[in-house]
């Protein structure tokens, strides 16, 4: 291994919950040397490409116990309630700071911060930034972070391996992609912050990136998987690319119609109420394939779709509030929304599951390992994310896990140096092997893309006993079958071939996690819908499932809910 | 399925480990009619020559990764529609870059370009959360929006004459968002980067060929930026003459 | 030398923006009339008699404008040579041949002021 | 495709690994929209050009009649009058272009105050060009003072 980097803590990721976590704690123990490791460069990540909002009770007319109720709801009753609480109450604080940062927030005439209208909430509490709220959040962190001297950054080096001190994680190993050489970057505790997983599907909003490199990570290490068959569809996504519309257009008061120009929300009853297009994503998602099935859908090269009509909202406030769907619809699917429906189906959006942490960060099992975002699954959005909590969460418990990781680092040992830089050694010698390796004459292309379609078929929006056990075989067959890759480029500089074929290796076990989590629960709640079991079973259902890391195949337990104030009810709105 | 088009893609390839300089290698792409270059190049990645190394990401045309020259001019290949190009498409590198590999370039030097104008809120005392949300009108906030849509892409430093010329050169974009902080009410930092902007490789060293804001895939804008900021320093150097002391905002 | 450079940029940029500004709105009109329209005839010489256009430069305004009518240009002309210079790939020479071309703007400036003043 | 700099872009620390040397913009300098601004730059030698002999003209003027006469006749020689339309051209090239960009360059806010807005600004310089030109070249000709 070529170097050895000593820090206090180790941050794997730049997106918002990474940044977040670094700012924390540099700012709880000046002094603290952190180290941000991610695969590509901090604002390449793809926070940067969130549109809608960020949730936080910012009105009069709103309070702590509407947002908490309206997640807690919008999570199916599976959202733990006490992280909720705590969410809810940090939220405000934390969009705040990002003010004083400098976010660029839409204002309100008398120069108070903007909110609308978002899925799922019973008021305008989502804070925007026209439609480009990710990408000014993670810039601003991004620039933020940058005063500070005491966050080291080491930017494109991918995380291939936690390095564990006996049941301790003491540090990283990562491939620096530049040089193709290994290091090790050590700390007393390591945050994972590395985002989703939706490349495991075919169809998806999420970027190349979002390998869901940190689920691997830590499920190799014998952390659970906590939450994983609840994989949220987005209702507005462009049919082709998967790029996505954002949630604001219906908070804008954009209607979703079929092909008889009917707004189906409204004239049929799937749920959603007097809220209609203001409903949960998982039952408008749910009524659009219902509204193609029934033979309403629009045709198109790229199968059936439905449409979101924008046209009565005007030029001006299309171009004041959403210029980037304009934008993107008009590149991407060659509409101009002022004069014409955007055609949308629904979409592999978001990760509800991820790394089994505590309301603080702290993984399930590992010491001195953390998790914050995407990638964690501190159980607040349950079986359904509410719309714009998912940044102001990736804030939160950024923050919080930063701060927590600080203390704790302060009261524990470096670990055994020579043991952790054996491992990575290992590592170095593992990846060396793969560059130009020999093999069944596998492509990473084609293995990926019938990973793609196995997971489509088995775990879409509507899923089945029998299609998702003939994808948890397909996953396992896939396994087999990667052993096979055969890989061509040799070159130690920038060889995004290794990379790719690490990425697909990561997905193939979140993909595992998440098929036989799906297969196991034999109910319907929130994302998760069965045909063959549509109700909701809070008798024998009511709690989490943990997935863990076995070479013979996951093996599956479950975990209580942390229930509240409010007692599971009828989910209508 | 649509018709295809046959593009002859003529990629740059550089492997730092085998080649002593930068050649060409071409690829026949079966490309579908709405594809845009980016998925030409990962259908070579994929299907043809997975040797090949590109960054990108988001596919939306707003992580900044995909940036490259497409016959000549500085392009986000995940937004250039193939459609719209002729037979024969031409991927190089972005120019006034070293080359890593293949089509990625150097970003280090932007990166400490980047930090040199301090691109952060600066106060004489940092405001405590406890205070809520600063008030900004919704004209405050117009008069820096635009230089904060920077995608940090580079495709501005691929198009400006300046920086092929003069290495110290900050550059459009980090000028645009150094400046983009200085103008916004809630920063009191203006000062402190208007010494910067004074600095070597200045606002100065632009000579506002534009090109910057031409080729700019988010309009941006960054010649207005680098030209205020040039404008700024020209009367803060002209009212330092008359008042030799506190004449600086 | 360099540093002095860095400290006389705001004031070449002022005289070299001025020199495109008030220098392109002042020689549009001279070049028409005294450099063109009189040679080909198309304009009468009648203004341009010595007695008058001596008259008439040697007021304060005039003396003015003319002085602004040469001295500008020639900082515009010098600063754009610097940037011919250097997009030339002379970038790392700029340390010589910019003050060369900034004194020849400072001499003409000084030449403008005298011709003028001796009017 | 000729080279840039060969540190263009560089880091403060050197590369982790060799690098290919930065190229220059392929269309520069003289093709697509890099042309109009080489010619921009060229105009320089104009303007310095220019700038010199209206100051010898000038000169001329305090050197007494006949200098000022002989100078002024020798405008007519075909060699100047290439010369003055090719400056000309120049200059209104100069301006068109300048003027388009100058208002972008006006800071939101001067001090406490506003600049107009861009397409005012515009319509400023363009009026006050042509009103100067037209005052000046009259005054010049003789048609007033
Ligand atoms: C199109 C889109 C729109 C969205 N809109 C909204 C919205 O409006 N409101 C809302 O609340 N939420 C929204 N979301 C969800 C939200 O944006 C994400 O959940 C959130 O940004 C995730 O942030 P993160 O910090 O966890 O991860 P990311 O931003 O994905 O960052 C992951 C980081 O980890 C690094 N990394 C990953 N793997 C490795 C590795 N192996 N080694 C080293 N580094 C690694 C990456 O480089 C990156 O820096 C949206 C999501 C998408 C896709
Ligand atoms: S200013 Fe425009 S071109 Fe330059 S980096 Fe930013 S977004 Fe890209
Ligand atoms: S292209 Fe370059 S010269 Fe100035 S106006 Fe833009 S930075
Ligand atoms: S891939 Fe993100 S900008 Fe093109």
């Amino acid at each position: 291994m070529a170097e050895l980097h000593r820090h206090d803590i180790v941050i794997v990721g730049g997106g918002a919950a990474g940044l977040r976590a670094a700012i924390a704690a540099v700012k709880a123990r000046p002094g603290s040397s952190v180290a941000l490791v991610s695969k590509v460069y901090p604002m390449r990540s793809h926070t940067v490409s969130a549109e809608g909002g960020a949730a936080a009770v910012a009105r009069a007319d709103d309070n702590l116990e509407m947002h908490g109720y309206d997640t807690v709801k919008g999570s199916d009753f599976l959202g733990d309630q006490d992280v909720i609480q705590a969410f809810v109450e940090e939220a405000p604080r934390e969009l705040t700071q990002l003010e004083h940062w400098g976010c660029p927030w839409s204002r309100n005439e008398d120069g108070t911060v903007a909110t609308r209208a978002f899925g799922g909430m019973t008021t305008k509490r989502t804070w925007y930034a026209a439609d480009k709220v990710g990408f000014h959040l993670l810039h601003t962190l991004f620039q933020t972070s940058m005063q500070y001297g005491d966050i080291v950054r080491y930017d494109e080096v991918f995380v291939s391996k936690l390095l564990m001190d006996g049941n301790e994680c003491r540090g990283v190993a990562g491939l620096d992609v530049r040089t193709g050489e290994m290091m090790g970057v050590l700390g007393r505790a390591v945050i994972l912050a590395t985002g989703g997983a939706g490349k495991v599907w075919p169809f998806t909003t999420n970027g190349n990136i979002k390998t869901g490199d940190g689920m691997a990570l830590a499920y190799r290490e014998g952390v659970p998987m906590k939450d994983m068959e609840f994989v949220q569809y987005h209702p507005t996504g462009l049919p082709g690319t998967g790029i996505l519309i954002t949630e604001a257009t219906r908070g804008e008061g954009g209607h979703l119609i079929n092909s008889e120009g009917e707004r189906f929300l409204i004239t049929r009853d799937y749920g959603v109420g007097t809220k209609a297009e203001l409903g949960p994503r998982d039952m408008i998602s749910r009524a659009e394939v219902q509204e193609i099935e029934a033979g309403r859908g629009i045709d198109s090269q790229y199968g059936q779709h439905v449409h979101l009509d924008l046209t009565h909202l005007g030029e001006e406030k299309i171009m004041k509030r959403l210029p980037m769907v304009r934008e993107l619809s008009k590149i991407y699917a060659g509409v101009d929304p002022v004069y014409e429906p955007i055609p949308i189906r629904p979409v592999v959006h978001y990760m509800m599951g991820g790394v089994d942490v505590d309301i603080d960060g702290f993984a399930d099992g590992v010491d001195g390992l953390l998790a914050a975002g995407e990638v964690a699954c501190v159980s607040l959005n349950g079986a359904n994310r509410l719309g714009s909590n998912s940044l102001t969460e990736c804030l939160v418990f950024g923050a919080r896990s930063g701060v927590k990781a600080v203390e704790y680092a302060k009261g524990t040992s470096d670990g055994d140096d020579a043991a952790l830089a054996r491992m990575g050694e290992e590592e170095q010698a593992r990846i060396d092997a793969l560059r130009g390796k020999q093999g069944g004459g596998e492509k990473i292309a084609a293995i990926r893309t019938d990973m793609q379609s196995a997971m489509e078929s088995g775990c879409g929006v509507y899923r089945e006993e029998a299609s998702m056990q003939q994808t948890v075989r397909d996953i396992a067959a896939l396994k087999q079958r990667f052993e096979g890759v055969t890989l061509e480029d040799k070159s130690k500089v920038f060889n995004t071939e290794i990379i790719a074929y690490l990425e697909l290796e990561n997905m193939l076990d979140v993909a595992e996690s998440v098929s036989s989590s799906a297969a196991s629960r034999n109910e319907s709640r929130g994302a998760h819908t069965r045909k063959d079991a549509t109700a909701r079973d809070d008798v024998n259902w009511l709690h989490h499932t943990l997935c863990y890391y076995d070479p013979a195949g996951p093996r599956l337990d479950k975990k209580d809910v942390t229930l509240g104030r409010w007692e599971p009810e009828e989910r209508k709105y | 399925m649509a018709e295809m088009l046959i593009k002859k893609f003529v990629v740059t390839r550089f492997d730092p480990d085998q080649d002593d300089v930068p050649r060409t290698e071409t690829y026949e792409v079966p490309c579908h009619p709405d594809w845009k270059v980016l998925d030409g190049l990962n259908h070579i990645k994929d299907e043809i020559d997975p040797t090949l190394a590109h960054r990108w990401s988001c596919r939306m045309a707003v992580c900044g990764s995909c940036g490259m020259n497409v016959n000549g001019e500085p392009t986000l290949t995940c937004k250039k529609a193939v459609r719209d190009l002729p037979d024969t498409i031409e991927v190089t590198p972005l120019s006034n870059f070293p080359v890593v590999r293949d089509l990625v370039v150097e970003l280090e030097g932007f990166m400490d370009k980047l930090k040199s104008v301090k691109p952060w809120i600066i106060r004489a005392k940092e405001k405590a959360v406890e205070e809520g949300p600063t008030r900004q009108s919704p004209e405050e906030l117009e008069e820096f929006k635009q230089f904060s849509m920077c995608i940090n892409c580079m495709l501005c430093y691929a198009a400006c004459p300046v920086v092929a010329n003069e290495p110290e050169f900050i550059g459009p974009a980090a000028i645009a968002l150094g400046h983009r902080y200085s103008i916004d009410s809630r920063d009191e930092g203006a000062a402190e980067r208007n010494e910067i902007f004074r600095g070597e490789g200045t606002v100065f060293s632009c000579s506002y060929a534009n090109e910057c804001s031409e080729v700019c895939p988010k309009n941006v804008d960054p010649a207005a930026a680098v030209n205020q900021a040039k404008f700024n320093a020209v009367i803060d150097w002209a009212t330092g003459l008359v008042l030799p002391r506190g004449g600086k905002e | 030398m360099k540093h002095l450079l860095l400290k006389l940029e705001p004031f070449i940029w002022l005289m070299f923006g001025q020199g495109i500004l008030l220098g392109t709105i002042l020689l549009t009109g001279w070049l028409l009339v005294v450099n063109l329209g009189v040679p080909l005839g198309v304009v009468s010489d009648a203004g341009l008699e010595y007695e008058r256009a001596h008259g008439l430069a040697s007021t304060l305004i005039g003396k003015l404008v003319l002085a602004a009518l040469c001295a500008l240009p020639i900082w515009k002309g010098a600063h754009h040579m610097r940037h011919v210079f250097i997009d030339a790939g002379g970038g790392d020479r700029d340390a010589v041949i910019a003050p060369i071309l900034y004194l020849i703007a400072t001499v003409g400036t000084v030449l403008s002021i005298l011709a003028v003043v001796r009017l | 495709m000729a080279n840039a700099h060969p540190h263009a872009m560089a880091p403060a620390k050197p590369g982790k690994t060799r690098t290919a040397p930065p190229q220059r913009p392929p269309k520069f300098p003289t093709g697509g929209r890099y042309l109009a601004y080489t010619l921009f730059d060229w105009t320089g030698l104009i303007y310095l050009l220019l700038g010199f002999l209206v100051l010898k003209t000038i000169w001329t003027l305090g050197d007494g009649q006949a200098a000022w006469d002989a100078q002024i006749a020798s405008f007519s020689h075909p060699a100047y009058i290439a010369f003055h339309i090719l400056s000309f051209i120049s200059v209104v090239f100069v301006g068109v272009r300048f003027f388009r960009l100058f208002p972008k360059a006006q800071p939101p806010r001067i001090g406490p105050a506003k600049p107009p807005p861009a397409p005012v600004i515009l319509g400023m310089l363009y009026t006050v060009w042509i009103g100067a030109t037209v005052l000046f070249g009259a005054i010049l000709a003789g048609g007033i003072f």
